[in-house]
């Protein structure tokens, strides 16, 4: 045995979130952390990294008692967390976050030759292509990401801690950490994995833990249990149906009509129809151009040409404000970025939005404290405190805020871009339900998603985009697994000539 | 024909007595600039000693000037950068503050720092009949302001005059201002007010005015701002005097520098100017309504 | 270390938000121990009411601040805003007469300049995409000339025969209180509805927290800039109003570092200078703390005067120190 | 928005690099026209050494300014360093005479002052957890009071019998080479290796960028930033070994307004005010750039004296607009 938790507890304050818990990692074996948001698996790895402090409980390495005062300490013992929330210098490049704290140096000076090369080498492992020298500002999430586990990497642990890591990153991309997770643990690694994904446990876990509301509920052996035991294990109770029960009408009118958009250098001529009551899909490979298009539409992002119709009339749209006007609302995919004020409580962030909903010219306290609390309801939002930052919260249930934020201006169309990621698979039903609840008032709804299995469970139709084009929009029998990676690597492309 | 340059190196406008010494210097300009057309007059401004060792080597170096007027900002640091002018052989006219070596200019207009506070001192010890309590209001704390403050000491030394406090008020009016609002909550009995300088007198005069303690005391500025010689020779019972320190100084050193060119005769030497005491009497003849000082 | 914190959310947010009222009640009982006089009524409407100008200002330099900018043209924007007024209602005392007519369009002059000032500030800085610390260094230098300019070099002095009707401004009184600390009590309450109560206030803090977040909450992050910068100009010239009628001049020397001290009131108050969390009380309290600390100097002889911003300065320190409560850790 | 600067990041960084380097030169062609003589060497050579003064303290600053603080105080630092200086070589020379040991031990005074004010600042501000503002705003008061107390409110001033020793630090060259700018060229080099080639430089980036990063990656964030102002002290202790040769006296007016200086030459640079990102060089050109303006000020008597402070101002702004390069972008 490697790593254990003994008896952990932890308090935040008046808010005890972990219980008791015991976890044992071992030499060559990958164990699953498993629980709805806010349950504390983060909370729990970064007490066995040394992030944080037990208030109770210890920690034991290969038997012995022992305490990391610090996250350096930890380190120092061979524990590498890798953390849900990206955790890397924005105005930094590449290589100096990966290095960041124990730099390669020849004599005084940095070795930048050196750390380049490495940092290549560990990219490389991990098939990727961005440069070494590129600012994390510039990169999309799941590049950070890959980065980040870049960085662990090349820390050489021995324990090592993966919280979330494929929350934000693609297919591809999941298949090539498997693999590096898989020869990690036949060199003798201990690998702790969090992920709300049950597939990818059972692909690649040996053991499973199961946390629910801070406590340990039980851990087996994955060949043992089944992704439903595990789920009513996580929920307490049966998952219903994930999917909610849809009769797609294609005949309803076209309530958003985009013709011809282009934004220079990443979206060329794009243009669709959203119908009333639809649920339209937007899938491609990572960088395809999606989130770039529907910032165009809502005035985030200069465009050149095309014409937006709401109704049938020609729209402008020139900032968000306008496109709040005609009822069409966002939700951004980076939500830590772009999507919450982290050092601020729920209620602001919930009301930033539609402010102007809550009184004008003072804002209505009341009225926010009702919608905080209809919020709450609504979207199942687990906090300890109505006074904990936001940054402090799960990374799910700041998901769910988010959700709640962007509802809040009670749209007509929602555009939403991956509106589950880090949610757990209980929560993911009832946001499924709601979207579903949403297109049966008559509003509708475009997703876009990189999760293939809610791409088709909820799309009446889907728009496939590759290199900055919509290649095909997909109905009907066509909107299969199959067919859609056909249109989003480019291999079909209905709409003209091969963009490549 | 290339004409006569003049470098005219002055403190920035950053107070009042600044002011009325850059309205002094520019109106000189004009004047003299018509009355001799072979005469061009660069003015420069600084804000500091730095600033000023660093106009003067331009003056130097991109203007080529025949010649400079000096007011130093203070007279140590400026004592090497006037002597490289010297060196580059130009001809030196230093105004009010002398440089801390002799013998580096050619002319010398001396303002006299001493003789103003001395003249306060003496016009109170008479006033206030060898006994009495006052209050001090200082400047920067710069030489300028030592020399006045000394000299005032000095000057009533032995008699039965208690300075009750001196504060620095930074030859602003509304430090003055404020500084004597202090004064006057922290001492029931004040004679008299000595502000050494006319534009915190003015802050100092309302001051007193509000706690409505006029009768009280009076006050006592020094510089010669319009606004207070108007008082004097109203005969205002809060400003009896003024003690004259007249930023028109460095017109008189303009006007001496340009005879050196005007004239064969030999310009040189030191023009003292004494600090004259303006009392109701003889305030007309320093009383400018049109200057801004 | 956020565990720490999180910990003790509940006292330690308490003493923040009365941090800076401890400190400022340290200075009182140091200031009556030092001189009786001190607490005489006198000195206390002394206090307050020299704190007003720097008080107002510093208002609207908290809503600059809230929202990430700085402003440090606002000690020369009140020089020349004060300039300004003085020639137009000495030019207008000529054809209108000495009524409150001319103290009015004064007034209006003043207002308008002071929201024009402010929105080249903003404008220039949010269209421009130029950092306000340098816009504002430029116009500070801009403004001191202008009013360096009209003045000669010399001092503008408002005509004596409006004074009369100009002055209950400053030194009147409402039931006691002097009339510029109403006007410093009516722009800090304003003020804080503004900041805390209203959508706009809510967006200066989202700004200053995270621009993007703003910009994806459909907030026009521009446009509410620029109005941080124009309400900071309002702000400078209300103080300026309550300014003119007490001296009744203006000069380059007018002003000289008010920024400093405005921004100074601003951060003692516990506003953060990154941006996205301001506190218009904190604010008032601060602007009081700097003046109270210059009183207390004034009040005794017992420290040579050379080392008053020596002792200014370590009393600064000090009360910032103890207001942030961070010291009440240790006792652990 | 954002992906046009994803998009062009080549070319706009380029521009953004060479960007004070164009606006430098715009500013010498501007000289140039108004007056020939201002390509004279004699010209040029002053302008260089000039800005030794504030390019050495910015070079400091960037330091500070890139881990995310700010130092107010190192114009009055500058003050009390030289006044110290001053004192020590005066009182040396009654017993070591006017050789070069005095001259020494003066500069070693100097450079051990330097690096403890650069500490009191760092260890107060980390240690005591009070934003770096208010610390230096407070160390810039008791600085210059002692200053102030030193000189006994007067000036004080370098014997002269010693002058004729230390003269060569300022007025000597080296093949041409004015003293002052081969040392501010030694100390931009040095900034910019420490600045872009040591771990420490790294970790300076990486806190103004974001504090809770650096620390998660084993960086002792008290201690580099502690360090950042105490390369900020001995970088005004450089300025103050060659300044005081130059005027030979110490007052409480010496430097003032030298921290708006340095901090406004590391901006117009394009290190961010924010924090995270530092430029050495660009430092170097925003200092040679303020310097240049106050030169060409002197140029021409055009401009009424009561505007240069708006001339600057100006210029400054439209400097940094340019080279920025944004309105480029307004093309296309
Ligand atoms: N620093 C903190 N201060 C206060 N509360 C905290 C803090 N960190 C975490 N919490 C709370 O602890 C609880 C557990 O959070 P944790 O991040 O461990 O959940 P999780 O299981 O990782 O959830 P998710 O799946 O959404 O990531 C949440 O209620 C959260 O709000
Ligand atoms: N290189 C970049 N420079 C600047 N911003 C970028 C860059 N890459 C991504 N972004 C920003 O991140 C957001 C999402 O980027 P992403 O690449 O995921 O979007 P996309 O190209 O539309 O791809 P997708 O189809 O996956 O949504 C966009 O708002 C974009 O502004
Ligand atoms: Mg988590
Ligand atoms: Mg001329």
């Amino acid at each position: 045995m490697r790593l254990s938790g003994q008896g952990i507890c932890k308090s935040f304050g008046p808010a005890q979130v972990l219980h008791d818990i015991s976890i044992d990692l071992y030499s060559g074996e990958v164990h699953a952390l498993l629980g709805e948001n806010g349950a504390g698996k983060s909370t729990l790895v970064k007490i066995l990294a040394g992030y944080h402090q037990p208030t109770s409980g210890q920690l034991q390495l290969d038997g012995q008692p022992t305490r990391f005062a610090t996250s350096d300490a930890g380190e120092k013992a061979g524990v590498i967390l890798i953390h849900q929330e990206l955790n890397l210098a924005e105005q930094l490049t590449v290589e100096e976050n990966i290095f960041l704290g124990r730099e390669l140096t020849r004599g005084w000076f940095l070795d930048k030759a050196a750390m380049r090369a490495e940092t290549r080498t560990l990219l490389d492992r991990l098939q990727c292509d961005i440069s070494p020298d590129a600012r994390i500002r510039d990169l999309a999430v799941s590049d950070r990401q890959m980065v980040e586990i870049a960085k662990a990497l090349s820390k050489n642990a021995d324990i090592l801690i993966l919280d979330e890591p494929t929350a934000v990153l693609t297919g591809r991309e999941v298949e090539i950490l498997f693999g590096l997770i898989r020869r990690l643990r036949t060199q003798g690694v201990a690998i702790l994995y969090i992920s709300h994904k049950l597939d990818e446990i059972k692909a690649i876990a040996d053991r499973v833990t199961v946390l629910r509301d801070g406590r340990h509920v039980a851990t087996r052996a994955v060949a043992d249990i089944s992704k439903d035991d595990m789920a009513r294990l996580m929920v307490g109770r049966d998952i219903a149906q994930m999917f909610p029960d849809r009769v797609a009408d294609a005949t309803t009118p076209v309530v958003l009509s985009v013709r011809d958009i282009s934004v220079p250098g990443r979206v060329y001529n794009a243009g669709f129809d959203l119908h009333r009551g639809e649920v339209l899909g937007f899938a491609g490979i990572v960088g395809a151009g999606r989130t770039a298009l529907m910032e165009a539409i809502i005035g985030l992002r200069v465009r050149s040409g095309g014409t937006i119709a709401r109704n049938g009339t020609d729209i402008s749209i020139t900032s968000l404000s306008d496109a709040k006007k005609y009822g069409i609302a966002y939700l951004t995919k980076d939500r830590k970025g772009r999507g919450l004020l982290l050092n601020m409580d729920m209620r602001p962030n919930l009301t930033l939005l539609a402010l102007e909903k809550f009184g004008s010219p003072l804002i209505d306290r009341k009225a926010e404290e009702a919608a905080l609390e209809t919020a709450i309801e609504a979207f199942d939002i687990r906090a300890a405190n109505r006074k904990t930052r936001v940054g402090d919260f799960s990374g799910g249930n700041q998901q769910k805020l988010l959700l709640a934020k962007v509802m809040e201006t009670d749209p007509d169309i929602v555009i939403i871009d991956e509106p589950t990621r880090g949610i757990d698979i209980g929560t993911k039903s009832q946001i499924y339900h709601f979207i579903g609840d949403l297109t049966a008032q008559g509003k509708s709804v475009i997703l876009l998603s990189s999760e293939m299995p809610e791409m088709l469970g909820l799309s009446d139709r889907i728009a496939v985009m590759a290199a900055g084009r919509i290649t095909g929009i997909l109905s009907g029998d066509d909107r299969t697994e199959h067919e859609i990676m056909r249109y989003a690597t480019g291999i079909s492309d209905k709409n003209g000539a091969s963009p490549l | 024909a290339d004409k006569i340059k003049i470098g005219v190196s002055i403190p920035a406008a950053t107070h009042g007595w600044a002011g009325g010494l850059n309205w002094h210097a520019q109106e000189a300009e004009k004047d003299l600039e018509k009355a001799y057309p072979d005469l061009d007059f660069i003015i420069v401004t600084a804000k500091n000693p730095t600033e000023q060792a660093n106009d003067l080597e331009d003056l130097v170096s991109v203007q080529n000037i025949d010649a400079l007027v000096i007011l130093p900002f203070e007279s140590d640091p400026l004592t090497i950068p006037v002597q490289q002018v010297k060196e580059a052989g130009k001809f030196i006219t230093v105004v009010d503050r002398g440089l801390s070596q002799p013998g580096i200019e050619d002319v010398y207009v001396a303002g006299n720092n001493s003789a103003l506070g001395a003249q306060a001192g003496e016009y109170l010890k008479k006033r206030l009949d060898g006994k009495g309590k006052i209050v001090v209001l200082r400047g920067l704390p710069t030489t300028v302001d030592d020399e006045r403050v000394e000299a005032f000491n000095a000057s009533i030394k032995g008699s039965d005059i208690e300075v009750l406090d001196m504060k620095y008020a930074n030859w602003n009016r509304d430090d003055g201002y404020e500084v004597m609002q202090d004064f006057l909550s922290r001492f029931p009995k004040i004679d008299a007010v000595w502000a050494q300088d006319d534009d915190i007198a003015l802050g100092v005069i309302e001051a007193i005015k509000q706690a409505d303690r006029t009768d009280e005391m009076f006050v006592i500025g020094g510089g010669g701002m319009k606004d207070i010689i108007k008082r004097v020779k109203d005969g205002d019972k809060l400003t009896p005097i003024d003690v004259l320190y007249p930023p028109a100084m460095i017109a008189t050193a303009m006007g001496i520098t340009a005879l050196k060119f005007e004239t064969k005769a030999a310009v040189e030497g030191r023009y003292i100017l004494g600090a004259t005491t303006v009392t109701p009497e003889n305030a007309d003849k320093f009383y400018f309504p049109d200057s801004p000082y | 270390m956020s565990a720490e914190t999180g910990k003790r959310a509940a006292i330690t947010i308490d003493f923040k938000a009365i941090g800076p009222f401890v400190a400022l009640v340290v200075l009182f009982i140091l200031g009556t121990a030092i001189n009786e006089a001190f607490l005489s009524s006198g000195n206390l409407s002394n206090i307050f009411t020299r704190s007003s100008f720097i008080g107002i200002i510093a208002v609207g330099a908290t809503f600059v601040i809230t929202a990430g900018g700085i402003d440090l043209s606002v000690g020369s924007m009140a020089a020349f805003i004060a300039g300004a007024m003085i020639v137009v209602m000495n030019g207008l005392v000529q054809t209108l007469g000495t009524g409150i007519e001319t103290v009015l369009i004064g007034i209006v002059v003043s207002i308008l300049l002071g929201i024009g000032a402010g929105a080249v500030n903003g404008l220039v800085s949010t269209r421009g995409k130029i950092e306000a610390f340098i816009v504002t260094l430029g116009t500070m230098g801009l403004y001191r000339s202008l009013v360096t300019y009209m003045a000669d070099g010399g001092t503008l002095s408002l005509d004596f025969a409006i004074r009369g009707t100009y002055r209950p401004v400053y030194y009147g009184d409402v039931f006691g209180i002097p009339m510029p600390v109403l006007v410093f009590l009516g722009v800090a309450i304003a003020g804080y509805v503004l900041l805390n109560m209203t959508p706009f206030g809510r967006k200066c803090f989202a700004i200053g927290s995270n621009e993007q977040v703003a910009l994806y909450s459909a907030i026009n992050v521009d446009r509410i800039k620029t109005l941080t910068y124009i309400i900071q100009g309002l702000c400078v010239s209300i103080a300026t109003i309550i300014y003119v009628p007490r001296l009744g001049s203006a000069s380059s020397s007018t002003g000289v570092l008010w920024e400093l001290e405005a921004i100074a009131a601003v951060i003692i108050g516990g506003t953060m200078l990154k941006g996205g969390y301001g506190r218009i009380w904190g604010t008032v309290v601060g602007a009081l703390m700097l003046t109270t600390i210059g009183n207390i100097l004034n009040l005794t002889d017992a420290i040579s005067n050379y080392l008053n911003g020596a002792v200014q300065g370590l009393i600064i320190i000090v009360a910032v120190f103890l207001q942030r409560g961070d010291w009440r850790r240790k006792k652990n």
